[in-house]
């Protein structure tokens, strides 16, 4: 049994949309995903209902809110196969997630000792760790990418060595879709003792992590990357390294006693959650981890992967396109040129056609610095596209090219 | 009596209630009959954390049997705490760890059975179940 | 003409609600305030309509979303009447404002130098502080409160001196109310060239502050306090000031550009906003603030001052209750006890009667520190609630008082 | 001709197209007859913030008015440019400086309006704006 397609698109309000006249075809999802009612239902409930501040409060409200929230920390638990929920932080997504670890790690860490990060990266997974080890003496090391925007796994094996003492690879790249070997990477890096945080941004709305069998120590995701809202996502850690890391922010709920002379901090995971949290963002996000679920993820994974192959395929019919990342692992994301238009010529024409692609360097300048290009088009595919919308995109770039010839 | 005969009994004393104004008289006024516990053993070590009102728990063996005493700040605490001292004191370590606690739900305090309730109802059920696993071992 | 507060009350659809079988009256408005229709519908809106993730992004939606999220700055802009809007840094609330700028000053001060808080604080402007002091060796001192719940005002004085470089207090204390000396304490930092950072967490609600006139260097505001949603906020600062401060996540759009060996930063206010805002936050906080202006700030407050004076004068009939927090200059909160009755006590039977209150620390321990006791019962007014309510909750509180005693 | 009449004329010309593939046609071709920057002058400095694709300008005092030139890497930033000089090349800086951009909107180029808009249109106005501040100073 496949998707019921149409049944799915009508989740989607947003899907009805017209743009420049044109029906909205959607294809930017790897930048953030569309909403699906049920989680917008959750919202609205939310507020309408049961809206409070949570944790010690005696109200009714209060304590509803309370439920409502751990109960979505449990969802993201369960849906990862973690062992604690008090192993998820809430946090405002991937990027104060690993801003988080990168702190933190920072008071850990001695001169001299060495991190690993791979050329495959969002600036997301790697600014936090320039500015740690401009503070630190840390030394930053690359895995190099392959042109087939693979990484270099020799390279990784060189890298490591006594004085690693943390590697930090995305799952999925944003920019190519590639897949990376991280059970290896993890395996690799921890049988010399370092420790590995996966950026599973990219990889949460394709693939159902299993966290306790990847045995990864740190893994983070958006929301708003997998059908949920905007301002929030998680940051998983073991216990043992969340037990290492110093407190991030300062504030309410992650206390234990505050005095002036001295405070003490609260136990996990509320140690990492300063302040009143996005309250109603953990609660959509675990509405969110519902509809995925209830769809089915192996479903998703290969209705996507049917569409990648046909775009892939009908793409390359088109002369002078190239397709950035070709690893025979990949989401569904197609990174592409046509020749030496530039990326926004195309992107500009397809948005009068209605069709939304992402153009530019995807927040991931180090692959465009290494195939020496400006940027690419990047068309990324979800579970609510369909092969029709894929002929009006293959369609639109040749119209496009034709234009700008 | 056995954990469940008591469990029964309680259930059937706050069935004379009928609206839950009652029920709360009862539940301090059963607060105010809570074995105390002695001031020596009123230390940090034994608050039982997740409440907003400080509540000890001390317990001992006497005749493989555990007796409880403790005490909070509040008066419902107290009340929540004796309720689930009468139905624990005085048995052995293993029934109260067989033991379930679907009564406080029968005697219409769901409410504080949710694990975040800033009462600590949950956190208070663990930590009894603690005492017994500890004693339980040390009986074995 | 007041306020029509029967069509007020409609916009709130949760007040509707009813709790343990009574019809809710909801006094928990300084931990969060509710939410009416206007936002919500502009939260559905958004994600049924312009959902994408914004800046760079040449399709229709991405620049939708764009102008949506950046004309929310500029209603926060406008309502606090700052001048240019890069200097309005969106956030995830209050707590990590303060992060913000506690993380970034301590990178400018030196060992020995002084920074002034105040004994009325939040913990989320006290802690922040603490873990720079720890790392720094700047030194904490502390402006003490009156028995009347007020700042000493002369003490504040000799605290000052050339050594103090920043000074934060909060604008109206959360635990008692207390409307702080906001002017004096700017006036009197800045002319020993100290500057201030203003936690408006609690005025933003029920004060119209004017920033360039009140001439503060940072000022923070959590949107749902002031009717937005949950998982934002904002940090005025000084243009001044916001290039003085480094970074303090890395990511994706704060940056210029991004290679291995060097990274440059993006311009404000992008500098402080890395990775996926919350895009949807940051449109319906605007909301909010429109919401809120059509009312009226000035109705507001003389309303939710009548309901102060009202409440207090019924309240203080009780016998043995005691009012914390007793300056003429406060906003509509009363926190009290009555005897020796534990606050909880009186916090969960008023809850069985439908009425919401706060009871506790109010995360603000060295206040509760400083009266001696483990808390207190916090009852806190908005404009949507009623003369009627309060008349319950005096009911309530005797009733109360009655079955515990 | 004066900004308005050259603008009135761009209006006209746009105003002949139907649909927005023809107008983007057209701009396209606008933009190959964009009068091109000297190589020397196409550094960072003269880049405008804002684009997506990259945008030189530079501009020179040639009798009292003031010359553009300019480039992009993508030719329908290099259209919109091409426009924007049309106007306003071989102008008295004051002149520059009063005159507005509505007929961006007459042409239905709207939607680039925006001052978000990765293309940066905004910018442009706003950088060919300073020169003619930065020339009118010295004319003064
Ligand atoms: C005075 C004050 N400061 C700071 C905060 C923290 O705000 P948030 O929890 O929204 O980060 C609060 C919220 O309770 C507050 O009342
Ligand atoms: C691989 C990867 N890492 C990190 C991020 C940053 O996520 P966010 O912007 O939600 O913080 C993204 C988002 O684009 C991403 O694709």
């Amino acid at each position: 049994m496949g998707l019921n397609i149409e049944k799915i698109r009508a989740d989607f309000p947003i899907l009805d949309r017209k743009v420049n006249g044109q029906q909205l075809a959607y294809f930017d999802n790897a930048a953030t995903s569309q909403t699906p009612r049920q989680v917008i239902n959750s919202i609205v409930k939310y507020y309408e209902t049961i809206n409070a501040n949570i944790h010690r409060g005696v109200h009714t409200l209060s304590q509803e809110a309370t439920d409502a929230y751990e109960a979505g920390r449990e969802k993201v638990r369960k849906h990862f196969n973690v062992q604690h929920s008090h192993e998820i932080i809430f946090t405002s997504g991937t990027t104060h997630s690993i801003n988080l670890v990168a702190s933190g790690f920072g008071s850990l860490l001695q001169k001299g000792d060495e991190i690993i990060v791979s050329a495959l990266e969002h600036h997301s997974n790697i600014v936090p760790w320039q500015m740690m080890c401009e503070k630190t003496g840390v030394v930053l090391k690359v895995i190099p990418m392959t042109l087939s925007g693979e990484l270099d796994m020799e390279k990784y094996t060189q890298l490591l060595s006594a004085k690693t003492k943390l590697v930090f690879v995305n799952h999925v790249s944003n920019a190519l879709g590639t897949i990376n070997p991280i059970e290896k990477i993890i395996s690799q890096a921890h049988e010399i003792g370092a420790a590995v945080l996966i950026d599973g941004a990219q990889a949460a709305p394709h693939i159902k992590a299993d966290l306790q069998e990847l045995d990864v120590d740190f893994y983070t995701v958006s929301a708003h990357k997998i059908c949920g809202p905007t301002g929030v996502g998680i940051l998983y850690g073991k216990e043992e390294w969340l037990r290492k890391l110093p407190p991030y922010q300062g504030g309410g709920e992650m206390i234990a006693e505050v005095t002036f002379e001295e405070t003490t901090y609260a136990d996990l995971p509320h140690k990492f959650e300063a302040g009143t949290p996005n309250i109603c963002g953990g609660i959509a996000f675990g509405a969110a981890l519902d509809y995925m679920n209830q769809i089915g993820f192996d479903k998703v994974a290969s209705y996507e992967h049917e569409l990648l192959t046909y775009a892939t395929e009908k793409l390359l019919e088109i002369d002078g396109l190239k397709i950035y990342g070709e690893s025979l692992q990949k989401t569904a994301v197609i990174s592409f040129n046509v020749g030496n238009i530039h990326p926004y010529d195309i992107g500009t024409l397809l948005d009068k056609m209605g069709i939304a692609v992402r153009t530019g360097h995807h927040c991931a300048q180090p692959i465009m610095d290494y195939f020496q290009i400006p940027g690419t088009i990047r068309a990324s595919f979800s579970f609510y596209n369909t092969f029709e919308e894929i002929d009006r995109l293959v369609g639109g770039v040749k119209k496009s090219v034709m234009m700008l010839s | 009596m056995s954990i469940q005969e008591i469990q029964n009994e309680i259930v059937e004393e706050f069935s004379l209630f009928d609206d839950w104004m009652q029920r709360y008289e009862y539940m301090i006024e059963l607060g105010k009959s809570l074995p105390l516990i002695e001031d020596q053993y009123k230390m940090d070590e034994n608050i039982i954390k997740g409440c907003q009102s400080r509540v000890w728990v001390h317990a001992e063996l006497n005749d493989d049997k555990i007796v409880f005493t403790a005490d909070s700040d509040a008066i419902i605490t107290k009340g929540i705490i004796a309720i689930l001292i009468r139905a624990f004191s005085h048995q052995h370590p293993k029934d109260i760890l067989d033991a379930n606690t679907d009564f406080i739900d029968e005697i219409g305090l769901k409410e504080h059975l949710s694990p975040t309730r800033a009462n600590g109802l949950v956190s208070m059920i663990k930590q009894l179940k603690m005492y017994a696993i500890a004693y339980q071992t040390q009986l074995n």
